[in-house]
């Protein structure tokens, strides 16, 4: 039986991972996936907890989230694959449209 | 009454503009029809406010309340005999608005016709809300589409014109907001009950500072949609380039909800303020009259006479509400409709005028009664009713506003008088400049006199002009008890304010009821 | 045992992230990121979860990774994108990174108790999942379902090539 | 019968509604018979009215019909009602009489108008508002009428608007006499305030209870005044009037010289308690009567434009009848009214005539030795001539008279030195007027002459009538002279009508004052012989001698030109620089100051909106470290 700390750190320094990642990498795509890093450290601190709290309603939760991650990722790549093909780059210093 | 009556005539403008979403653009015969049928159905609904008002009482009619979000915002409407005429004076312009833009709005008929109904529910809903947040969301409601009607379908420099406006009114009703909130929670913080109701916070007696920054938050949004000098800059602008209905609307029943607001608001619910700030704002009210005479008088344009005309009315409406008696009251609920058909009929002959010259500027008319004679009757009628000429509803308005303003302050009322000779002097001029003369110009040779359509919405505000000049009981008397009501309202709370301040202890003990208050609520924020 | 494989799947899956931030190529990113999530679904396996664990290998793995990847095929780039030239940048989001680690390492430890607590033992069966899936969240699984759908349909349309003329 | 009195004014407003709304598609023939026989109607009613107001005992006093309330809200309660008592009995038939005949002689006057309908609907309309005037009960429906008048004579003065002059002329009447309404309508204001009733009755019965001191009477008489002189053309408002005759002339004869406005002077005698109640007010009123008496008729002296002359010389006569209400001679000064009615508009008309024989011609001086050409129209004018100048046992003789020696007797002795020298002025240039036109070398333009003709019946008949009446209807009045009760006018109007107790004078000086009056006359009329028939050179050489005098004189004393330099340029020039540097700098400067503000300091701002989603990511994760930070500690 492993205790529900260990896999809580786990979970930190996963999201922690997927910070940094989005930080460092500066295309479109990987930081895409880093973004999907921090999801499931989410979700594994929601199971972590589900399991200590034994309720199965933070098993639900996680459930929801990778539906709606699906849905989040579809959308997603089809915006990053417009911009590549409306800007030929998927450099995110590239988007500066918002540039006051 | 069961039959839900007034929020049908609230909202079926609204679904005639869902109903109109569904139109295929193209089809804009269509899709004005639609717009007019769905405006004449609102009237004729709200015909039957008006018959069945009933005129001896005070209290709220047809009333209906429902829940919506709870915390005290609910759906709170009715009306009373404050209110009737402006609801009625809505509902009557909306479809000569319509018709007025029949030929004029070319691009875009669908959203124009859909602005304009979604308008004409929000004005109605000001004027019918008895709950202060509903109050605002309506309030708010109706810049939207005006901001629309002005930016979309404006002349030359609409862009600066909406932004002015927009602007203005925002930082007027953002600041509204504020106050209201303060109020609310005043009111938690007193009774422990949640309640944007009207009636309740009308029960409330607060703390004569607190009035004072509320009522001028208030007032501030008020005074410049009226627009109390020297707020007025926007309205100028916003009426030069405004298509001629959204002027007509503008002049004719949104200004309406600044002197309203004070009437609704305003005045009965911070009295103590009201009377400290009275000189001040009956002399801005008297500056506005003078100075928008003497303005409207050397305007070029005949769109921006008009405007600066308003600026005069509505100072006299203003100062009149500001005398804070039956009379002066009456005359300025009476002078608003009046206003509003007048001020509202000369913009639509201005509009005429522009859609056969293509030009406002009044050097460029000239002898155009002989080549339009119908045209120049009506024209006649309404600036005669806009100069306030006895047989013609401007005068009972005038007469009662100036008599009411002279039992207050016999001063004031002389001066303010003298709005009676500067419309006189700058209406006539213009009509004479552009009616009357000889052909200047030989395009006028070209002007056909008004059509059928032109007459069959100019024909109703002409009857409506002369009814109400000749017959005015039916619309008095159904003011007579909100007006005596109102009154009472706000001298009651200022006798209690009287009584407080000559009994030091009774001022302290409501100051000491404020002071707890806020240490209960230090207490349980601590906690 | 179950000590073994934990700590072997988080070696995994920490490692794999690891990889993603160090390489340039984008394929290999993804693919790094498949086995991550990978190894995640058995840890999600060791916490009692079986069905999550399934679903997360089978939708996560599966599903949206290969969704990834055909996008990385798409776009195409021969020549990946190095590391965030600004240094500063990076250093500053290590700071602060680890100060998120020992804020939500500190806010979590009061719980940590809790987390260590037994209990849970046994597995939660799918079928509970299920129930309580169908019968308390049920309007919200619907909703899910229509989230998907306008998620798919927005996809297309944003994806989809104009007609020209 | 006298019940339907109350019909009286809305017979022509009923008639003034279907000419406006089909006029446009009737012809002709029948809109001259709709418009005059409704107005016919009206006569005929007030002549059946009077009689029977004659049978109804003084007690129950004016006779009243209330149609409905009109205004109601608070403590402001006004009636549509209508009042009959003799003072209003005696407008009604006059106002109804002279208008009849005025629109049978528009039948021919204006017969080739494009505007035909247009015409007689004003002027319909013209006759419903001043028969309101006279006949109402109240003085906010006074007011009313006061106002429709005014409106219907803007509307027929500048009836020909395509003419710059006419409708010019049409918006300063209206703008004029509109200062004075002013005053007027404050003063309604002050006794609604203090009587709380509008009501004729109910104001004589305050002023007579004493609730009105002195002090607020001679203020709210003052306040009424003004009403009375913008819209009876006294000084200093009288400079809508001269132009005012821009208008058609039967117009011209109806509105500003018969009936509108001699409204002031009714007004005065209706409000006679008031006035007798402050002596100050009466003083004002009779000074500025005679002032503008003879200041108006020396103005008349030098016009050369026919209908000017009369014009000056209506401001003159008005300024009569006002000396007559000034020195408490209510009666006097209504009788003056009376006879005015008709000799003035027999004048106008004549002159009209004058004008449709001549093409529209109006200037003197291309006029002269028309006697025998216009043999109707000659002894028209000079009967209405003699009248105005005074010359006994025509009608115009007993009321001036009438005023006069009121003005005597009352020991104001300057009035009456004015009116005495104002009644030489009115001698000399009536005359001046007929010799010129009809005596003398003939001066036409020999197109006018070619077209040269008497007018047609229709407009010559209303002349012998005016006539008639101009020679008869001073017998109603006779002065003491001829007998004790002989003077049924004033005896008629006293329970309006108050007689004042007089310090009576002697026979001797009664008929001392006569004489003056008569040797003034026949003086006038003798030095304007000389000038204009014996030696015609006379008045060039007096022009030679005193060019200031003439200049002065003939430019009516500049004041037009001061009233545009002192208060109309001020006011446009003022407001354009108000609107220019005020309004659009200062007002619209701070708008679009704050404005630019706010867009510098966006912009300033923009600078951190990198728009990388990076740098907002690294922010929003401090922010997120900085809360939970917050939350722990």
């Amino acid at each position: 039986m492993i205790p529900g700390s260990y896999f809580f750190i786990l979970s930190v320094i996963l999201f922690v991972l997927g910070v940094i990642a989005f930080f460092v990498k500066r295309d479109l795509l990987t930081q895409f996936l880093s973004i999907e890093v921090m999801l499931n450290a989410g979700n594994l601190a929601f199971l972590a907890f589900a399991r200590a709290l034994n309720s199965l309603h933070g098993q639900v939760i996680v459930f929801f989230i990778i539906t709606v991650a699906a849905a989040e990722a579809a959308v997603g790549l089809a915006i990053i694959l417009l911009i590549f093909r409306q800007k030929k780059t998927i450099k995110s210093e590239d988007m500066n449209l918002m540039k006051g | 009454m069961n039959f839900p009556i007034l929020s049908l005539v609230t909202f079926i403008p609204l679904a005639g503009a869902i109903l109109l979403i569904f139109v295929h653009r193209d089809r804009k015969n269509l899709l004005r029809s639609l717009a007019f049928i769905f405006a004449i159905a609102t009237f004729i609904l709200s015909i039957f406010l008006y018959v069945h008002f009933d005129p001896q009482t005070a209290e709220t009619q047809f009333v209906e309340k429902g829940g919506w979000i709870g915390y005290g915002i609910n759906y709170h409407i009715g009306i009373d005999g404050l209110s009737l005429f402006l609801v009625l004076l809505t509902t009557f312009l909306m479809p000569i608005a319509i018709l007025s833009s029949w030929n004029y709005i070319q691009k875009r008929v669908k959203e124009y016709m859909i602005f304009m109904l979604i308008l004409e529910t929000g004005i109605i809903g000001v004027f019918i809300s008895f709950n202060l947040f509903l109050f605002y969301v309506f309030w708010e409601v109706t810049l939207i589409p005006m901001y629309f009607l002005i930016g979309v379908w404006g002349g030359p420099r609409r862009i600066y014109a909406t932004l002015k406006f927009v602007l203005f009114t925002m930082l007027g009703s953002l600041l509204m907001l504020v106050a209201i909130f303060v109020l609310y929670s005043t009111y938690f913080k007193a009774t422990g009950v949640y309640s944007f109701n009207l009636f309740d916070h009308y029960k409330l007696i607060l703390n004569p500072n607190l009035q004072l920054w509320l009522f001028l938050a208030f007032a501030l949004s008020f005074a410049i949609k009226v627009p109390l000098f020297p707020l007025h800059t926007w309205l100028p602008d916003a009426h030069v380039e405004a298509p001629t209905a959204g002027s007509v609307i503008l002049a004719a029943v949104l200004l309406k909800m600044g002197a309203y607001g004070f009437l609704r608001f305003a005045l009965p619910l911070f009295p103590d303020a009201v009377m400290k700030l009275l000189p001040v704002l009956a002399i801005l009210s008297l500056i506005g009259i003078i100075y928008g005479g003497l303005m409207a008088l050397i305007q070029k344009d005949a769109k921006s006479l008009v405007a600066y005309s308003s600026v005069s009315h509505m100072g006299l409406i203003m100062l009149a509400i500001f005398s804070l008696n039956i009379e002066a009251i009456e005359g300025a609920i009476y002078q608003m409709l009046n206003h509003g058909l007048s001020t509202g009929a000369l913009f639509l002959i201005v509009g005429i005028l522009y859609e056969r010259a293509h030009t406002r500027m009044i050097k460029d008319f000239g002898g155009v009664s002989s080549q339009m004679p119908v045209f120049s009757a009506f024209f006649l009628v309404c600036m005669l009713s806009s100069v306030g000429l006895p047989g013609l509803n401007g005068f009972i308005g005038e007469i009662l506003c100036i008599f009411g303003i002279f039992k207050t302050n016999k001063l004031l009322a002389i001066l303010g008088i003298s709005t009676v000779i500067l419309a006189a002097a700058y209406l006539l001029w213009m009509f004479q400049r552009m009616m009357q003369g000889p052909i200047k110009n030989e395009k006028i040779l070209s002007f056909k006199d008004v059509n059928k359509r032109e007459i069959a919405y100019l024909v109703p505000i002409v009857i409506l002009m002369f009814w109400m000049g000749i017959y005015p009981r039916p619309f008095l008397k159904r003011m007579d008890y909100s007006v005596t009501d109102l009154l009472n309202r706000v001298n009651r709370k200022e006798r209690i304010f009287v009584q407080a301040e000559e009994d030091k202890k009774a001022l302290t003990e409501v100051n000491d009821l404020i002071d707890t208050e806020k240490n209960k609520d230090q207490e349980e924020e601590v906690r | 045992m179950s000590y073994f494989l934990f700590f072997l799947l988080a070696v995994v899956c920490v490692g794999a992230v690891l990889g993603m931030i160090f390489s340039r190529n984008q394929a290999y990113n993804a693919l790094l990121l498949v086995l991550a999530f990978a190894a995640l679904g058995g840890i999600f396996g060791l916490l009692s979860a079986p069905f999550i664990a399934v679903v997360q290998i089978i939708i996560y793995a599966g599903a949206i990774m290969v969704l990834f990847i055909f996008v990385i095929m798409m776009i195409n780039l021969r020549v990946g994108i190095p590391a965030e030239k600004k240094k500063w940048t990076i250093y500053l989001s290590v700071i602060l990174a680890v100060f998120l680690i020992v804020e939500v390492i500190i806010a979590a430890k009061g719980s940590f108790q809790a987390l260590a607590a037994p209990g849970g033992e046994e597995i939660a069966s799918p079928k509970a999942l299920g129930n309580l899936l169908f019968t308390e969240y049920l309007y919200p699984f619907e909703i899910t379902s229509v989230l998907i759908i306008a998620a798919l349909v927005g996809a297309i349309i944003l994806v989809k090539k104009k007609e020209k003329g | 019968m006298t019940e339907i009195f109350w019909l009286i004014p809305f017979i022509p407003l009923f008639s003034s509604f279907l000419l406006a709304i089909f006029g446009r598609a009737l012809p002709k023939k029948y809109i001259s018979f709709q418009a005059c026989f409704a107005v016919f109607v009206s006569f005929i009613i007030s002549v059946i009215s009077f009689f029977g107001l004659l049978q109804v005992s003084q007690e129950s006093y004016p006779l009243l019909k209330t149609l409905f309330t009109w205004i109601k809200s608070g403590s402001f309660s006004i009636n549509l009602s209508l009042q009959l008592d003799p003072l209003s009995a005696v407008m009604a038939m006059v106002v109804s009489g002279v208008s009849f005949i005025i629109h049978v002689y528009s039948v021919g006057y204006m017969t080739e108008d494009k505007s035909y309908s247009r015409y007689f609907t004003y002027l319909n309309l013209f006759t419903f508002a001043m028969l309101l005037l006279v006949m109402s009960s109240n003085i906010v429906l006074m007011f009313v009428g006061w106002e429709g008048v005014g409106l219907c004579s803007y509307l027929l003065i500048g009836f020909w608007f395509e003419r710059h002059s006419a409708a010019n002329a049409g918006k300063k009447a209206f703008i004029v006499t509109r200062i004075g309404d002013l005053g007027f309508l404050l003063g309604i204001f002050f006794i609604f305030i203090h009587v709380g009733s509008a009501e004729f009755t109910a104001i004589n019965e305050a002023i007579s209870g004493g609730v009105i001191t002195q002090s607020l009477a001679t203020l709210i008489a003052l306040l009424l005044f003004m009403g009375a002189v913008g819209k009876s053309a006294q000084i200093p408002l009288y400079v809508w009037l001269p132009d005012a005759m821009e208008g058609p002339t039967p117009v011209s004869a109806l509105i500003h010289a018969a009936t509108m406005v001699t409204a002031g002077v009714y007004m005065v005698s209706r409000m006679n308690l008031l006035y007798t109640l402050s002596g100050t007010a009466a003083l004002v009123v009779g000074i500025i009567g005679a002032v503008t008496a003879v200041y108006a008729a020396t103005m008349a002296l030098t016009q050369n434009d026919i209908k000017r002359v009369l014009a000056y010389s209506t401001i003159s006569q008005i300024g009569y009848m006002f000396i007559g209400c000034g020195v408490g001679a209510y009666a006097a000064g209504m009788f003056h009214l009376y006879t005015h009615a008709f000799f003035k508009s027999l004048l106008f008309l004549s002159a009209g005539s004058v004008m449709h024989a001549l093409s529209g011609e109006l200037d003197m001086r291309k006029m002269g030795g028309l006697r025998k050409y216009l043999p109707f129209t000659y002894p028209a004018f000079l009967i209405g001539a003699i009248a105005i100048a005074g010359i006994p046992f025509l009608s115009g003789f007993f009321s001036k008279d009438a005023i006069l020696t009121q003005a005597f007797a009352q020991k104001q002795y300057f009035i009456w030195a004015l009116g005495v020298f104002g009644a030489i002025l009115t001698a000399f240039y009536m005359f001046r007027l007929i010799f010129l036109t009809f005596h003398g070398n003939e001066r036409l333009e020999p197109e006018a002459k070619k077209h040269l003709h008497e007018s047609p019946p229709v407009m010559t008949i209303p002349l012998g009538l005016l006539a008639f009446f101009s020679i008869i209807a001073g017998y109603i009045g006779l002065p003491v002279v001829f007998g004790k009760r002989l003077n049924l006018f004033s005896q008629f109007l006293e329970p309006v009508i108050k007689p004042v107790h007089e310090p009576h004078l002697s026979i001797q000086t009664e008929w001392l004052l006569i004489l003056i009056s008569v040797a003034v006359a026949l003086l006038g009329i003798y030095i304007a012989y000389i000038f204009y028939i014996k030696k015609p050179k006379t008045p060039h050489t007096l022009n030679a001698k005193f060019p200031f005098i003439y200049r002065l004189l003939y430019n009516k004393y500049y004041v037009d030109e001061i009233y545009n330099a002192v208060f109309v340029n001020p006011t446009i020039r003022g407001s354009e620089i108000i609107y220019d540097h005020f309004d659009l700098k200062v007002i619209d400067g701070a708008l679009n100051g704050s404005a630019s503000v706010t867009g510098l300091s966006g912009k300033i701002l923009s600078y951190i909106q990198t728009g990388l989603i990076k740098d907002y990511a690294l922010v929003f994760l401090f922010g997120v470290i900085l809360f939970l930070g917050y939350l722990l500690f």
